[in-house]
Order: structure tokens, then C-alpha cells, then sequence
């Protein structure tokens, strides 16, 4: 029966489900007990699953990786919450060498069915640390898949899809979009996890976005709209592999595109699918590919986040570019 | 499940964490008791003036006024979020003012305590809370760093900055601040191994509050932190972190040996977070109320007045003079941050290198050039 | 340099690391002096047949004879790297040989010994050094992991493993290997900290060789390494790892209590690297010959082989046979490394995720048609 | 006076003459003491200069650039050296959220002259992590500038410019040209650090890279000379910040560009220069920019190595593909 859901609530419900469908699912974090975490995203779940399978771990976050690379040797299915997006790199030793490769360096004996859920983003007028999109180093290192949500519905389904899923995946929550409320019908079909979505249609300008800059993306399509300019906006979704070929077709229809993230640009996901539309759509882009994304800084003291971050305005101001070409 | 459950019945490393008896811990190290009578020591004597007393009074009653008004901030929304020192002041007070000018130290994001005991002024930690900038002192000039957020990430830059001073062959020491959930970091047992080999005049301070957010102590080790110590080939004690004149005198000691060569030494201040984690958290979902009450009985600021005036060292006029400077700075710390201006925006391109890019200096024209643009609409 | 230069004078981490006097070592366990005698231990007895005497004597031989093959293989080109075990045969057997069925081992990378005791081929090692996979033994069923080569970052896997037997409710152990430069790594720690937080049923087996590549234990430790774990709060021992039988005893009932739910033990195999660190290291650089020398005198092989004649339980014949043996074995691996055949290149992109993406799939694809296109040429 | 060196003897000769020139220069990791480095990069230094100055430190990397950021912050300038590619990620929370951000977040009060030495790439036949590329990780980060040398002249000056530099440098040594020789005047004016550069005129398709497929594009141009088409090479020498002018002008002129690196293609740096210069040169490109590459796939054993790396065939095959489109 379809209920109103924050992608926070949805976060908690579809984990719960995950953990009654399969009793080797089992979530690792810190505060992830009692507290329900410092998003309240495990809400609950140790209470009703016991302490073997809610564990409150240690301060070390490779800690955290690392003995759930054993657990998931065992048989298990670890679920590692990282606090905030900017705390993973103590992991990142145990997630680049160990987790993304240990299925290959066994031949596929050892699979690492290991979710790594990061809130991830800024937004929040957060201290340091706190509002970081280290997506991009996710998705350079082969053996990793990386996805990202945007609503209650994909947050419902894919984090029991991710955790389903027999490869390693991080899993990006959209922090400053926990509270988005939406109708989530729990006995729907999900789509697919690995897969993009055009979610407005428009045959002027392609947009894209996941997490947290979908919806910034969407209120920047009303805006355009408002001045006749149709911006077909897409949600990518799966962040590692890319699926772009709804993406190929929008743009081989609309001829530009700009995309959206608030990670850096240099090197940021925006770079990396330029580089394939323009190797695949070549001689029909009328513009570059362009690409909002925050400044190549480090995140800024939340006073100046609004300036850091793409907002609806830097969106358009892209559209404009790409169709000033 | 055999293993598991055994788990269980390892021994507490907190004696009392839950409901706390901490004169029967034999090996804390305590000058003062909860009711304030002034105790003896075996290997730690203190040296104090009436003067330093009082003195040090006034920073516990300034630095908690102070605390109290930014959380008071905080909540009226002129702070991002507060991460309140309650309960710690005295362990904060008396290692801050062990320190001596020419040693440096490297805090956490709780130390404004010793923030405090270094000079740093109160708006500059508030600018970082408000979100201003990420806490504008100069490290050299006060010989205190700037606040690290990433677990234990100081506690090497602590260890390398001792290595520093041990290549400059001066007589100076380095303070590494770290909490109790800290001590699970790899990086923190790092910096332990690191100044163990190279005998760095680093000392470890580890504020044990018990808690690391809602996580208990007992998960992060199940035998008192400063064990750990031995196990690294250096000192470790346990010293009762509410009582400053015990903390004052274990870490003068502490430091002064590594300012002689005899390198590292860990303490663990035992004590309590009397507040929430930080103004986001909710500790009512993790703790009991009863054991907070006990801990008021060992306040730390109560203690030393119950000495102070028992002992005749200070008199109601003292704690009215105190009180009246406490008010004082809380209402300039107010208007200070409500006043605070917000930060030029292209501030955020001048400062990530000593030696800008050109990318990066085109960032910032195209930038200021966007910005511009509006200048007209709005 | 006050700080600096006392930092020199700190007391030395293993007693007679530069000229070993192993005897002189009151912690040291031992149940077979370097002479061959055997002794008995307060706390460690090993009951232990003529036959699994004989058996274990076999293991070490066959174990040296593999790796001097392997050794002369490299030499010869036909490995890319070689890492000898020489001199840690006793250690590795020791601890391999106290493993149940259902127990499981993680690896470094010069774990042949153990490997031996668990049943992988030598010559799925020998794959891995040769280049052409990253050893093709299955872990599950064999009890022993891949080889992990980057330092350290096993031993949280074998935690998180043991975890997972504690959930299962299993009487099993798990053995976690780790040389002496890998207890500075913060993840060794964090491992540490980890077992004793759960009371995992994990075993951490240090094998002491004394060096990290070129760099002494002194600069890893100033203290044992074995009293590491009383810092996390459990025991560590340190066991003569030259002495098969003290490895065996301590090794199992170190195991035996993980089973029994009494948490982690940390084990210092106190031992020497005979050889260089591998195939590619020059270790006159850094050491003295005459500390080989030394450390000739306490080889672990010798030291059976003494005990063994001495009591009668083997005779000549019975080491001819092992010889012997070993002269096949070293045949075998010989002829399978060098006849064995290159991996399949698009096998690089086959098991890079357990569900292939259409992105790989199209690389893979990709990259046979661009084979193909030279086929006609070549 | 002109001499012939090696990439790894000119790294040496550089070294000293760092430490000769400054005191506060420091050299600190495992084994480059007695033994020399692995690579013997760092031979003699400590006999010469005290163990005070050349550190050989405990066996664990975020020890090593955590305890430079504290030297730094005293004063010194610590030379890192990370023994290989692969076994730089237990640094990585120290480089990422510490060495990188500490300028920033002190406003400049608190400078990170550290220079992290990394030998990186494939090509030399060893196991498991000893063949990595992992340049884009730091590329991505802002608050690090990134290097690479391809030859011993840069490596002789450059190691001697980054340790004067002010700011954090990741210093990217071509491990399997260590080797290579070349004349080196030590008394020459060098080049200056963040500064790419032509080093072979062509006017067909221009072809970048950087480290050690230097070599191999200039290898590609010669056999691409042969059957009459003219490759501009480019050494990028530095990857972060980018100085792509040289290569703008270039690809105007040739309207062709191939970029090649070892790293994973995927988010590598031929991603980012694959945008910008599309953004730039938009309408003078007549093909994409198209990029060589290592696979998206854990670097393999290395009996399968030769066919992972980029070489002059696969060179010349996107060099044929650029001209086709
Ligand atoms: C590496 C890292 N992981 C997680 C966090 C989030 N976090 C902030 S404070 C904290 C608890 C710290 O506990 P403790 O060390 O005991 O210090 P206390 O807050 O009690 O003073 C956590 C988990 C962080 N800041 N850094
Ligand atoms: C994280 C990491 N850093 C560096 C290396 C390079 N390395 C390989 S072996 C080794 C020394 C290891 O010493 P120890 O732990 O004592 O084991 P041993 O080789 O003596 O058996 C080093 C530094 C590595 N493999 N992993
Ligand atoms: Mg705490
Ligand atoms: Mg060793």
C-alpha cells in the first residue's frame, strides 16, 4: 500500500525489508544502534534485529570496511554506513585495494556483496568535512559500482536492490535531500538499479544530474520552461557503469547538453561523460558538453556553500551558454 | 553462539563507567576530591599559588559562560551546530595551562578550553561554528593549531611537529588532544608508534568522556585507555579529568619529560560529557538520566570553589567578580557573533594554494564575472 | 638535540636482535632448545606423536627444498619475485599445523609454509609469482585466503571472518599472519582493536623476522612486540619461532581459546629472515653477515632434525626418504612452473564483478575485435 | 657540466642537491635509509646527510604524510617517498582531507611544502599493486598539484622545483623508465614546472600524454612518420594544474587529438582533457578527442600486462580512428 515517505524513512524501510528478506544482511556503522545513526536512517533496527546484526562499531572506518570484507568472506552481507561522505578516506585503503578487487583477484571466488552507504553532499550548513561528493574516486576504481539517489522511490528499492546485488556498491545518499517526501508503493515493479531515466522530456537542451542536483536540475527545467525552453532532464542514477544510452539519444535529439554535480569539476563525473557523448554523439552536438559542478576548492565554510554549490541559476546560466554556441 | 555471547563478560574498562565510584579506582591520579579537599599524591605534587588558584577559577567559570552562550547561540540559530565542552573543563583548563608558551598544541573541535588557556579569542572558535571560515587564528603565534574534524587526524601532525622540534633541538613540547572514540583510529596508534620510535616530546591527551557520540567507551576498548601506553613502549596514566589541579600537574609532568628527551607519554583524563555530542544530538536516546546526576556530583567547577572557599582562597566577592566577567564575555561573544560579517565569497578561490593557478585564477575571474552579471537584477 | 639524541638510548625492543642470545629470554617460550634438546614449559605442553614428529620434520623439509626451487627458478627468469621463507619454515608450520579443517588462515605474501599445511599446490603459488594470476586456490575450501600483499590489511579481514564465526555460532578460529613491519600499520590496530571489541575468535600470528625489508624491528617497536596486545586487553606471548613444537603448542592453544570464546590472542614468533626480503633485495645494504651467521646456529630444520636423531625417531632412512621426496617435489614444481601456460587475456575482464556490466562488456568486446585485427598480420 | 643519467640517478643527483640547498629539506620513508630505497632513488642520501634528515620510518604511509604535515607546520620540508603506486592509499585520508585542505582551512597561515614521491605505473612485471596509476585520485583533489616526469632532465630539475614549491605536489615517477638515460646539464635553465610541452612537431593529429607513455607516443610518431602522417606530441608534464594552451593551439591546428595514459580510461585524466578541449576547441575538432588507456578493470597479472598497457599499436590504432571520423 503506497504511503508518503522522506527518502530518509525510505532509507530505513527498505533496509529493514532487506534485513527480514535475508538474515545475512547486517549493518555496520557508528551509531548506528541506539542512535539510529546521526540521520536516523537505521532507526530502530537494532532494537528489532538484535546487536549481532546492528553493530556499533569501533571509531575506525577501515575498520569498518575491513571486517566487513571478512564478514562478506564468510557469507554475509554487510551493509557499512559511513557517518559523512567526508570520513570514507580511512576506508579508502580497504575499499580501493581489498573490496574492488578481491572478486577479481580470486577469479570470482571470494564475491563482496558489500553496500557502502554514504549521506554524501552539502547543503547543510555543515563544519568541514561534512559536505563532500567523492563520487568520482569511487568510480574510477575499477571493480566498484556507485550509485546515487534522488527520491523516496529509488532510495526505497535500490538500497535493497544494492543489497541484493553480489558485487560491491557505494551508495550515495543525498543528505540535504533526506526529508523530500514522496508516494512510495512498496509492491511496485523497481526499475532497474543500473540504469539512467528520463525523468521531463524537452528537445532543446539535455540535463543531467543525480542526487542530491536532480532536483535542481528539474527546477531549473520549470524555469526554462517559463521562458519556452524545453529541457529534457535526465536522472542518472547509476553513477558506475554509466548508462548513457538514453542519454545519447536525448542529446543526439537535442544536440547540447550540460551536466550537473556538485563535485569538482576537473575530473568530476561531468568530465568523463563528455568525453563519451562527445565520442558517441560527435557530429550531432551543436555545443560542447558543459558542466556545472562546485569550484576545484576545497567545500567552502558553509557561509559561501550557496556560491560553492550548482544551483538553478548556474544551471541556466550553462543552458544559455550551450545555446549560445 | 559460544563466542559471542562470551563476549560479553570481558572485563569493564571503566570502572563505574555506568554508575561511576571513581575514588575507588586505584589508579587515578587525583589532587582534588569530588567534595574538594585537597589530597595527596605519592608521584605528582603541585606548586600553586593562591593566585594561580583563583586563576584558574576564573578560566573554568569563563569557559563553561562561554560555552553555555554558544550553545544558547546555536540555538537560536546564529551557529551552525556547538560541540559543548560541559564537564571537561577542567581537564581541558589543566592541560591547556601546563603548556608552556614555546609548546604547541594540537586540539580536536571540543577544545575550546584550551583554546581558551592560549589566547585564542572565543569569536574566532564561533566564526567556525557559524560558518565563517574554519577558525581564523594563527597556530604559530598562539602555539595552538587550528581545530581538526577528522578523527585523530592530529595526533600525527602533533607527533611530526615534535619530531620538528626535536630536529631544531629545542626544549619544547607538543600537546596531541584526542577523545576516547579517537583511540580506535588507525591513524591515532600511528602517532603512538611514531613518537615511540623516534622518542618524539609528544604527550597524548585523551579526554575520556565515555562516549564517542552514543557509543560507549567499553565498545571502543575493554581495559582502561592508558594501558594502551605500555603496549607502545611509553608511559601511560590515568588521571581524574575533573579535577584540574591533578590534570594540571600530571600533564606539567608529562611534558616536562618529553621536553627533557624522555619522549612520549599518554594520559587519559577520565570524565565525563555532561552535554550532548554536539547541539545536533540527542543524548536521551542512548544514555540514562541517572547516570548524568551522578556526574554532576563530581562537577568540576564546583569542586574547585568548594576548595577555594573552604580553604578561605577566595571569597563571595571573588565568585561575584568571576561571575560579573563571565557576563561580560558572554554578551561580547554574543554581539561579536551575531555580528560577525559573512565572508567575501571569492575567498574560498585565494587561499588553496600559497601559489594560485592559472585554472584556478580563471575559476575565480569567471566567477566574480558571473556574479557580476546579476549586479543589475537583483 | 636534547630529545633527539637520547632517543637513542631507549631500552632495545628484542633482546639480542643484533647478536641473538635466544636462551637469555625470560618470556620466550620454548620445547626444543636451538640444540635440539627438549624441554618443558610451565604453561604450554604438547603431546605429540613419533609419527606427527616425523610428519612435521617432513613438512619444514619439503617446505625449504620448494622454496630454494623457487628461488633458483627466479633466478633462472621464470618467476617474476620470489619471497623466501628461509629460516621461517618452523614458524609457518608451527602455526599451520595447529589449524583445524574448519579453521581459517589469512596470509601475507610468504606464507608458503602454512600454505603447504593447508593444502594449496605449490604451484597456484607459484602462478602468483610467475605472473600469471593472483593465486587460483579457493580460500573456502582450503581454510586459507588469498595471499594479501598490501601490509597489514588482512588481519581486519580476519577479524571481520572471525566475527562472522562468532554469528554463526561456530567452534572455529581463524589465524591471522602478519610480519613485524606490519604492526605499525594503523588497519594491524585498528584489527587489534576490532577482535578485542567483539572478543573475536581471531589468533594474530606475528612473525618477528626482525626486519621490514631493510628497516629493524627497532624502528617498528622499542618494546616486544608481543606486549602490543595487554594494550588492546589480551594476551600476547612470544614463542621461539625457530622452535617447531613451542609454535605448535602456544599456537594451538591460543586457538583452542579463540574457539572456546576467550577472544583474541596476540602470538610474536620470535624469528629471523635468512634470507633476502625477496628475489629483488640486496639485504648486505643493511646487514651484518655475522648476524646470519648467528642465526645459522638456531636453524629451525637442524634443530628437529638434532632432536629427532637423538631420540631415535627418525633414522637416516627416514631423512634419505624425505630427501628424496623433496627432490621430486622440487621436479614437479619446477616443470609445472615452467610449463605453465599464460592466462587467456580477455580473462582480465572476466571476473572483475560477479554481474559483468555492459561498460566491461563492451571493452572486452572491444578489445577482441582489436586482436583480431592483427591476426591476419601476425 | 653535461652528464648522462638515468631517470633514477638524475631523481638522486636532484635530491641532494635540495637538501644541499635547504636544511629544512627532509626525505622520510620506508627503507630509503641504508638500503637506498627500493628503487635506490634515495642511495648514499642517508650516509651523506644523517638520519635526522633521511628518515627511514615505521612500516605504515598515513604515519609517514601525517607526521610530514606536522614537520611541515614546523617548518621543514618533507620529501615523502611511497615505496609504490599501490600502497599510497593508507595515506590517503592524510593527503585528501589533511595535506591538501590545510592551506586552505588556515588561510594560508599554515603552507604544506610536502612533496609525495610515488614510482607509478605498470610494465615492470611484479604482483598485485605494484603497477598502479593512480594520478586522477589526486587530480580530482583540489589543494594538490600533481606531476609527472618523463625524462631525466625534468626529473633532475623538477624533483629540485617541487621541493621549492611552496605548495603540496604529488610527484609522479615513471617507474619503468627509471633507467632511461639522457644528457643532463645541471648548470641549463630549466623549464618550469607546471608547463607542458611540444616535443615533436606534427600537424596530422596531436597526441598527449605524460610519465611514461611519453615515450610511447613518441615511439607511435616515429612508425606513424614512416607511413607519412605527422603526430604533435605533448608532455603534459603537469597533470594538476593542466596547461593546456600548447595543446589548444595544437589541436586547432590538427583538429585531431588522442591522449594516452595508463590509468583506467574511465575518469582518467583523458576524460578531463577530453572536455576541456572540446570545450575550447569546439569547432575546430574533427573528430573527438579520443582517449588510449588502461582498461576499467584492476590492473592484471602481469603475464597480461602488455596487454592492459597502452602501446604504440593501440596508439596508432586511435591515431587511424582519429583520422577517420
Ligand atoms: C574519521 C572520522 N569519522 C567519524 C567522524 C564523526 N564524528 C565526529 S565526533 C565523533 C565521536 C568522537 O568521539 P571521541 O573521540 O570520544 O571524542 P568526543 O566527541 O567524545 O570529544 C564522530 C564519530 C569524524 N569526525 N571523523
Ligand atoms: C601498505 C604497504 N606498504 C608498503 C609495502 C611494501 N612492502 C612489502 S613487504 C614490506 C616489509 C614488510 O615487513 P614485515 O611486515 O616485517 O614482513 P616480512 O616481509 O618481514 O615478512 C614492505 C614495506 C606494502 N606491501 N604494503
Ligand atoms: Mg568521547
Ligand atoms: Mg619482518
Amino acid at each position: 500500500m503506497s504511503q508518503t515517505l522522506t527518502i530518509g524513512k525510505a532509507l530505513n524501510l527498505g533496509l529493514r525489508k532487506a534485513m527480514e528478506d535475508d538474515p545475512k544482511v547486517m549493518l555496520m556503522g557508528e551509531d548506528i544502534g541506539k542512535l539510529g545513526g546521526v540521520f536516523r536512517i537505521t532507526d530502530g533496527l537494532q532494537k528489532d534485529f538484535g546487536e549481532d546484526r546492528v553493530v556499533d562499531t569501533p571509531l575506525a572506518e577501515a575498520g569498518i570496511l575491513g571486517t566487513a570484507v571478512g564478514l562478506a568472506m564468510r557469507g554475509y552481507r554487510p551493509v557499512c554506513e559511513i557517518q559523512f561522505d567526508g570520513f570514507v578516506f580511512p576506508a579508502y585503503n580497504q575499499i580501493v585495494t581489498q573490496v574492488a578487487k578481491i572478486h577479481a583477484r580470486s577469479k570470482g571466488k571470494l564475491p563482496m556483496p558489500i553496500v557502502i552507504r554514504i549521506p554524501f553532499g552539502g547543503g547543510i550548513g555543515a563544519v568541514e568535512h561534512h559536505s563532500e561528493s567523492p563520487e568520482a574516486y569511487f568510480a574510477h576504481t575499477a571493480g566498484l559500482k556507485v550509485v546515487a539517489v534522488s527520491n523516496p522511490v529509488d532510495a526505497y528499492f535500490g538500497i535493497q536492490q544494492a543489497i541484493a546485488h553480489p558485487d560491491p556498491i557505494v551508495f550515495l545518499e543525498p543528505k540535504r535531500r533526506y526529508w523530500e517526501k514522496a508516494q512510495v508503493d512498496p509492491d511496485a515493479t523497481p526499475e532497474p538499479l543500473f540504469r539512467s531515466r528520463v525523468i521531463r522530456g524537452g528537445d532543446d537542451v539535455t540535463v543531467l544530474a543525480y542526487g542530491p542536483m536532480v532536483k535542481t536540475a528539474l527546477q531549473a527545467a520549470e524555469a526554462a520552461a517559463e521562458e519556452g525552453r524545453a529541457l529534457e532532464v535526465i536522472d542518472l542514477r547509476t553513477v558506475s557503469p554509466l548508462d548513457l544510452d538514453p542519454v545519447y539519444e536525448s542529446v543526439r535529439r537535442t544536440g547540447r547538453c550540460v551536466v550537473v554535480h556538485e563535485a569538482p569539476v576537473t575530473l568530476g563525473l561531468g568530465a568523463e561523460i563528455a568525453a563519451r557523448i562527445t565520442e558517441n554523439c560527435f557530429h550531432s552536438l551543436e555545443a560542447p558538453v558543459l558542466r556545472v559542478g562546485g569550484y576545484d576548492t576545497p567545500y567552502p565554510p558553509s557561509k559561501l556553500e550557496e556560491e560553492y554549490l550548482p544551483d538553478l541559476d548556474r544551471v541556466l546560466d550553462a543552458v544559455d551558454r550551450s545555446l549560445g554556441f | 553462539m559460544t563466542a559471542l555471547r562470551q563476549a560479553a563478560e570481558v572485563v569493564d574498562p571503566v570502572p563505574g563507567a555506568g554508575a561511576p565510584h571513581l575514588p575507588q579506582q586505584p589508579d587515578l591520579i587525583q589532587l582534588l576530591t569530588p567534595e574538594g579537599e585537597r589530597v595527596e599524591h605519592p608521584d605528582y605534587s603541585l606548586d600553586i599559588s593562591d593566585d594561580e588558584l583563583r586563576g584558574l577559577y576564573r578560566d573554568l567559570a569563563l569557559v563553561r559562560r562561554w560555552d553555555v552562550e554558544a550553545t544558547a547561540l546555536q540555538r537560536q540559530g546564529e551557529l551552525g551546530i556547538w560541540a559543548s565542552l560541559l564537564g571537561q573543563e577542567a581537564a581541558q583548563v589543566g592541560a591547556g595551562r601546563a603548556l608552556r608558551a614555546d609548546d604547541m598544541a594540537f586540539p580536536t573541535y571540543r577544545e575550546h578550553g584550551v583554546a581558551w588557556t592560549r589566547g585564542v579569542d572565543p569569536l574566532q572558535v564561533m566564526g567556525l561554528f557559524r560558518g565563517v571560515d574554519n577558525g581564523g587564528w594563527d597556530p604559530a603565534a598562539l602555539g595552538f593549531n587550528l581545530y581538526t574534524i577528522v578523527i585523530g587526524a592530529q595526533c600525527l601532525h602533533a607527533t611530526g611537529y615534535a619530531m620538528g622540534v626535536q630536529r631544531d633541538g629545542a626544549e619544547s613540547a607538543v600537546l596531541a588532544f584526542l577523545g576516547d572514540g579517537a583511540t580506535s583510529q588507525g591513524e591515532v596508534n600511528e602517532a603512538m608508534i611514531f613518537a615511540a620510535s623516534f622518542a618524539a616530546p609528544v604527550v597524548f591527551f585523551c579526554q575520556n568522556n565515555q562516549y564517542a557520540i552514543s557509543v560507549p567507551i567499553e565498545r571502543q576498548a575493554r581495559v582502561p585507555l592508558f594501558k594502551r601506553a605500555a603496549g607502545f613502549g611509553f608511559p601511560g596514566v590515568r588521571v581524574d579529568g575533573n579535577d584540574v589541579l591533578a590534570v594540571l600537574a600530571v600533564t606539567r609532568a608529562a611534558l616536562q619529560a618529553a621536553r627533557e628527551g624522555q619522549g612520549p607519554t599518554f594520559i587519559e583524563a577520565f570524565t565525563y560529557r555532561m552535554g550532548a555530542h554536539t547541539t545536533s544530538d540527542d543524548p536521551t536516546r542512548y544514555r540514562l538520566a541517572s547516570e548524568l546526576e551522578e556526574w554532576k556530583l563530581r562537577d568540576p567547577i564546583a569542586r574547585l570553589k568548594a576548595h577555594l572557599s573552604r580553604s578561605g582562597i577566595a571569597d563571595a566577592a571573588f565568585f561575584d567578580s568571576v561571575d560579573a566577567e563571565g557576563d561580560e564575555l558572554a554578551a561580547r561573544i554574543r554581539q561579536g557573533t551575531v555580528e560577525m560579517p559573512d565572508p567575501e565569497p571569492t575567498e574560498m578561490f585565494d587561499h588553496v594554494f600559497a601559489e594560485q593557478t592559472p585554472e584556478l585564477a580563471a575559476q575565480r575571474a569567471e566567477f566574480v564575472e558571473y556574479h557580476a552579471s546579476f549586479e543589475g537584477e537583483k
